[in-house]
């Protein structure tokens, strides 16, 4: 096979090349924005330029057949100018506001949403799951449709009190910001890794295996006369990390792996200072196709938040201000003692101090 | 090989519904597509058996680069012969995201010549995944990508492709140029990049203001995120059109600043400046009355990181201000000097977040050669449990 | 022994200033009483010297108790041999440090017979200090203090001497009778109290209301602290007299309100009972208008300590809300089922704060058995690291 | 000697023999409180009965000799009943406000300041130091007399923004709430312990003194062919508790010990959540009798403070409100690598925002 011409080390390609010429012309002197309707903003340059942007939502594994649908919309309605986001929705960049209207259309009949900007929920950021990842406690890409299913009308519609944003991780690796967002649905193994005694000796280094693990609870043993590993599972946090180093510590389990799901992250430094997500329900079960139990789940806490936040409180502002006791209150999710963290700065998380509100 | 039915019951399940189908998506290529076609058949017995069917990686790669391709094998090879080797590239994304229906099409072109035909718009840290590669098409796709202006992206433990906002292309807040900034690392870069040697990954973001729609101060070892030092500017007319077209303003915006420092008066705000924290929400509740300063830069953050294996981390302030000019030189040194120290002294697998935690930051910044500020804390410590240095004495005599 | 004509000039210092001056205290016993002199010489070498001229103990103490004297020896016994041995009494305060003037008399003389005339009034876990006594001394000043009634406290690794504010005695906010409940912890723990058995030391302290004048939430391992669960008592003409008398209740109340739950109309102030945390600061503010609710009892917390050695914690969450009636069987089930546990598998010289990091709140509280509430935290924990039991699957299906 | 009849475990007194007796009648109903003037308050009944209460600050260590002064006081006073505060200062309780004046007198004569309520500075809680201890990094009741010299105006003048708590402790152990004081006064060893390795092995398990250090700077070693112990001195952060567990670690040194500063702890719930005190100074020299260092550094701090915080601010609320940058740049007080944490929790002390004020 002829092999082209070989080049490294080029880097990306200029940025520049791809920008709009009205965006090149008032690069940097924007002034201001409105959000005309869910999903279609203008910005205003001080030249009194206006670009306008029509955002669709992707599954965003796309086939090389509906990216060149979009670059086909692009060239009928934006002079070939397009962009994704930071959340995988697909941005038209229009100079011409008469195009919106039939841009949306076409983009309606295919199928992809127009929405997600201002207080609403956004595509939900996510990662490989069963589709491409070994790691994976769940699959990802079937867990985000099912919930975006339902949560479909607040993408549409700028319905919430403030912005909303979903993550999904298939496991504790959390690939994405999962750790910082409204609404964190995370894959989780919840049993030690099965130990192939067989495999191990030809694939991994014990001393690094050994030392891999986060709580110690993998010792050296030897098992049928060879060098192999035994796993403490008390001690076993289900992490993953030895499997990370060592493909023989099967932690992936069709029966025990499960989601989990967590509120009140964010990452802007809007109001309040960025925060992590907390646990909210340690385990659902695993039940493809369409994973009922964790759609219900967070359909219910999006509920109970747009009930009872006020205009521009995210999640976790809400929840810092009503507390955590009215939070499981309200969203009736029972309290356990998983909630409680015991890893290394758990103390920090206990309650320390009377100000409690005594309503149960 | 004969082309025999694929049943997917319980994926078709999820063709059903508003939201897009990524069911669809890899649907439309395995009508050409074979690889894609038994992605979609081993994925249905994931969702059968519950469990993925994907192994470990191994070493994949193309020549001269130690990351950008992320290995993958099926444990069902029999079954699933087209995904038996099925490795993604991360191919660097433009900054921004931008692109043009051309630049889109060749790369569709190129996947088509050479993958699966299934892509990420875009994995988590930015790049374009091209999703599912035999091992032998590897070169050639890369010498084709690079022929036509695109290269790998970052992977192990190297620096992971930069990331950035929308930035001063679409955004009337940015405080610096995200995208340039980003390019220009980017670039710099590239042997970091491309040829693994830190002890684990180092992740750059780029945001042009404290919203931070990147996310960097969730998961970049280096976030770099735009700010300003002087007076939020007002236009008090439009202050006065947003309170008449409904905006509560004491509720929404006065009530809700960090600092307390808005007042309104029915008529103006005014702002104390100086105990401003820069937050932006007052100015995002009012794009069109209220606009960053004039005096930009940027706050560089760091240490970011995903849970694995110390418990997740934000980033945390390194430089409050810095002026973000190209050649972004302090950038530069300043990540070049910690790589020096993380480099020398960073157990594997151990990120600059982490390591900071485990030398202690005060030190750290002593090798460095930086200065402490209190805007590096969130308060000082309260533990007495102070390392102090054998020349404490003089060094306080001194002042 | 011949008198020496004492020379303390740089204590004589300590003399000067407005404020009552220890040295002139110890003057004061010194006149009469040989060890006091030699506490004032061997200080005044403290200072020459800056360093403490004092040993470690060692035991010493009174036939039966494990605790209640701290023993003490000089490093410079030729010197001052009067202090050669200086142990210290922990006498058991009354409840609320009240006493009448001939219990006072009766501890003075006891103390003139037997020791150096120097006391602290109090220490600061709150007994009184009977400070310096020679070891042949011990039993015989024993003798006498029971005989008039006074019992050590504690030290070592037992039960402290509990302490409590002045609560129903003088102030207004007592939610439940603190007096009563450390007298009556007190007598019931004597033994605990006398015969250090535990892993570390366990103190108790209560305080009436979330005011907490006895610091029990920084320095007790169970901190009872009074509240309420109804709503606050408010007088409104009193309200509008604070007003009128020159309070400024929108600044001074509402605005330092921590939940923003109490509102002002010129007239009458409303609050939000359900969204108050019980923090007292409006109660504070205007005690003539305001009291706590009528619903009262106390919310426990549990392991507050100092930083030795890793490092200081306030109590925490135990029991959000507990109803305070003697003979306080609540709290004494608790404290005997933490005692239990924690002496089983507590190590030696770890507070119970410590111990239940260790092991795990939630784990600590299936042993206790009690149920984990909400209130028992700052936030759900942030990190993934769950142990999940071999039995989720089954308790989830049960939901 | 005739040694009386030994009881044991009485426990202590009854408080109620203790209590005057319109205290006894109005115990538990008292209505509300009124400062009247400094050190002197009034609480009234729901009967309407009035108790008084005069305050005085002593210097905590008394003679005997004192005590029967103040007994005396109680008996011409208050027919004699009269107690304790938590916080050392001595408090007579009047039913008859008349002998309030007198009384105050008295006191004045006697060189007992009256005062020590409101918002002001109450007496310095604080712990042996060289007249009791054998740990102690300084003195402790001659740092206080220094220190309360200069505020002295502050304890018979209810003239800040809120209550000060001053605290003082000799040594890492903080015997007192000294981790959790608007301001506290701590003193500190700074070099590691020296090891007398002729008494060592009679006085110490090498084994326990091992386990007894939390930074494992304690390594057995043979010194001289006895079992002794070797400090790793980069790794000692001159805690102590080696010397408290065995004798042989003198820990104590007339060169290196001294005091630091430490600002910002609360213990009420009143707002504010309690709050541990943080680092303000590192280290001021020992330099007796009068501390002049530490004496300056406190008065300066409470002056800015006093300057500078609104009313009812505690001092953490104030610096909270502000921030650490401002509370530096007020005072005037270096800012220097110690004060960054680096113990277990340090990471959480970090700022993990862009939340700053870019004054500077
Ligand atoms: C296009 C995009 C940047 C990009 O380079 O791709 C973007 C664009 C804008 N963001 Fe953003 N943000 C984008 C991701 C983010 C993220 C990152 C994320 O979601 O992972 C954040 C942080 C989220 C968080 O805190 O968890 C983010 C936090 C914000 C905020 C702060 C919201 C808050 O109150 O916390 C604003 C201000 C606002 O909306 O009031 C904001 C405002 C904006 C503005 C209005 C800026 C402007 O003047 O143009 C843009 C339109 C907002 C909208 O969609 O309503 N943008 N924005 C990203 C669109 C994602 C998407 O497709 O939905
Ligand atoms: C493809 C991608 C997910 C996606 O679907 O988008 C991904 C996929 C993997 N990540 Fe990731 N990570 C991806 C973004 C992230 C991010 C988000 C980011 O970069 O902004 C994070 C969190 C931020 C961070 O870096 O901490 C992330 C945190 C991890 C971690 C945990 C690292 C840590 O320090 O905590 C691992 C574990 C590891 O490094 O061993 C990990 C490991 C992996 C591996 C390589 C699995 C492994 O153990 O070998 C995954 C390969 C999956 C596959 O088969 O393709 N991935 N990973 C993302 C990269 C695409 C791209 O280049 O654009
Ligand atoms: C006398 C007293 C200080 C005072 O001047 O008032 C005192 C004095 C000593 N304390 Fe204390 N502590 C005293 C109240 C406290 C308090 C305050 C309290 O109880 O409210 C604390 C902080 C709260 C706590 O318990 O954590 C306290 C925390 C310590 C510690 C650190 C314990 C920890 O877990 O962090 C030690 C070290 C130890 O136990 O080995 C200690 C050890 C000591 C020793 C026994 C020194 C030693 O290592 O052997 C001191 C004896 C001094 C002497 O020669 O008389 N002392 N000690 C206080 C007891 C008087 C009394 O009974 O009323
Ligand atoms: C007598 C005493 C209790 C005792 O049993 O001995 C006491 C008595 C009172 N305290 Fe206290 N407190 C006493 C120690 C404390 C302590 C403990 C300490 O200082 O170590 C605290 C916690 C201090 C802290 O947070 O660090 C304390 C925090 C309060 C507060 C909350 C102040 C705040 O805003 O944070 C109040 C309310 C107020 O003053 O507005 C209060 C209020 C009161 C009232 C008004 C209660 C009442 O209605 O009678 C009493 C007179 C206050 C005054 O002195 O201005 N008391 N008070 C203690 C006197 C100590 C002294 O001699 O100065
Ligand atoms: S989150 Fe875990 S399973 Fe999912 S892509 Fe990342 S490493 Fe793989
Ligand atoms: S999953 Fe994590 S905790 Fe469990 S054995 Fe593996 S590395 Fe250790
Ligand atoms: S981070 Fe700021 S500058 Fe960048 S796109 Fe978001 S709002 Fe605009
Ligand atoms: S940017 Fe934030 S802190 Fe600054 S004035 Fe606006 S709301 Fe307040
Ligand atoms: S803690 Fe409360 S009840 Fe006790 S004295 Fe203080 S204010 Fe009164
Ligand atoms: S007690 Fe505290 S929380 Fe409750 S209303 Fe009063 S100020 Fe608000
Ligand atoms: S603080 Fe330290 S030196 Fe002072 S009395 Fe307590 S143990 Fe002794
Ligand atoms: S002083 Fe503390 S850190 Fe230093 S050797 Fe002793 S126990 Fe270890």
């Amino acid at each position: 096979m002829a092999v082209a011409q070989r080049k490294t080390d080029i880097g990306p390609p200029d940025f520049k090349q791809f920008l709009h010429p009205l965006i090149k012309k008032n690069y940097g002197t924007w002034k201001y924005h409105e959000i005309l309707e869910p999903g279609v903003m203008v910005h205003v340059a001080e030249s009194g330029d206006r670009i306008y942007t029509v955002r669709a939502g992707t599954p965003r594994l796309l086939s090389i057949e509906s990216i060149r649908t979009f670059a086909g919309l692009a060239d009928t309605y934006t002079g070939g100018y397009l962009r994704w986001t930071s959340r995988h929705n697909v941005e038209f960049l229009l100079d011409d506001p008469a195009k919106i209207g039939p841009l949306k259309k076409e983009l309606h009949e295919l199928g992809y949403p127009v929405g997600g900007t201002g207080n609403g929920i956004s595509s939900i950021v996510h990662t490989q799951g069963w589709v491409h990842c070994h790691s994976s406690a769940s699959d990802a890409s079937g867990v985000v449709k099912a919930v975006m299913d339902e949560l479909y009308g607040h993408f549409t519609h700028m319905d919430l009190p403030a912005k909303l944003r979903v993550a999904y991780a298939c496991c504790l690796n959390m690939c994405g910001a999962v750790h910082c967002s409204d609404i964190a649905i995370l894959g989780v193994h919840t049993k030690a890794p099965t130990i192939n005694h067989g495999d191990l000796p030809k694939m991994c280094e014990v001393p690094t295996l050994v030392a891999s693990c986060p709580t110690g609870a993998i010792r050296p043993a030897s098992v049928d006369g060879k060098q192999s590993v035994e796993v403490e599972e008390e001690q076993c946090m289900f992490c993953g990390n030895c499997y990370t180093v060592c493909p023989a510590m099967q932690i992936n389990n069709a029966e025990t792996d499960g989601i989990s799901i967590w509120v009140g992250g964010k990452v802007s430094n809007a109001r309040t200072e960025p925060k992590f997500s907390k646990l909210a329900i340690p385990f659902l079960p695993n039940n493809p196709p369409r994973w009922p139990e964790v759609v219900e789940a967070v359909v219910n806490i999006v509920n109970v938040y747009a009930k009872h936040a006020r205009k521009h409180e995210r999640m976790g502002e809400w929840i810092e201000r009503i507390g955590w006791p009215r939070f499981f209150e309200l969203t009736g999710i029972p309290f356990t003692k998983y909630h409680i963290d015991d890893f290394k700065h758990a103390g920090e998380t206990f309650k320390r101090s009377t100000h409690l509100k005594h309503t149960r | 090989m004969e082309k025999k039915e694929l049943k997917t019951p319980l994926l078709d399940e999820l063709e059903k519904g508003p939201w897009p189908s990524f069911v669809r998506e890899i649907k439309k290529s395995a009508e050409k597509n074979p690889m894609a076609r038994d992605t979609l058949g081993q994925l249905e017995r994931s969702y059968e058996d519950r469990i993925s069917h994907w192994k470990h990686g191994g070493l994949v790669g193309v020549m001269g680069y130690g990351g950008g391709v992320i290995g993958r094998y099926s444990d069902l090879p029999e079954e699933f012969p087209e995904v038996a080797a099925f490795h993604t590239y991360r191919v660097n994304q433009p900054s921004g995201w931008f692109y043009t229906s051309e630049a889109l099409r060749t790369i569709c072109d190129i996947w088509e010549k050479h993958g699966s035909g299934l892509t990420n718009m875009h994995g988590s840290t930015g790049d374009i995944i091209l999703l599912g590669s035999k091992t032998e098409a590897l070169e050639p796709c890369f010498a084709d990508l690079t022929e036509a202006g695109w290269d790998l992206g970052g992977s192990g433990s190297d620096v992971r492709t930069p990331s950035c906002c929308v930035g001063p292309a679409r955004c009337e807040w940015a405080c610096y140029d995200t995208l340039e900034a980003c390019y220009d690392i980017t670039q710099s870069y590239q042997d970091e990049l491309h040829r693994p040697m830190f002890p684990y990954k180092y992740k750059f973001k780029f945001a042009g203001c404290p919203n931070d729609c990147v996310a960097a101060i969730a998961r970049s070892d280096m976030s770099i995120i735009g700010t300003w030092k002087d007076a939020i500017q007002i236009d008090q007319e439009k202050v006065r059109e947003y309170a008449s077209d409904g905006v509560d303003i004491e509720a929404e915006v006065v009530d809700l600043c960090p600092t307390g420092c808005i007042a309104w008066d029915g008529q103006k705000i005014t702002i104390d400046n100086s105990e401003c924290v820069k937050c932006m929400h007052c100015i995002n509740v009012m794009p069109k009355a209220l606009a960053p300063g004039k005096e930009r830069g940027a706050t560089i953050l760091i240490g970011a990181k995903a849970p694995i294996v110390g418990g997740a981390l934000l980033s945390s302030v390194f430089v409050p201000f810095i002026e973000m000019k190209p050649p972004f030189e302090e950038i530069k040194e300043l990540a070049e000097a910690i790589w020096d120290v993380w480099g020398e002294y960073g157990k594997n697998r151990e990120r600059v977040g982490e390591f900071i935690q485990r030398v202690g930051l005060g030190n750290f910044l002593e090798e460095i050669g930086l200065e402490p500020v209190p805007e590096m804390i969130a308060h000082p410590r309260t533990n007495p449990y102070i390392f102090f240095d054998e020349e404490l004495e003089e060094d306080e005599d001194e002042e």
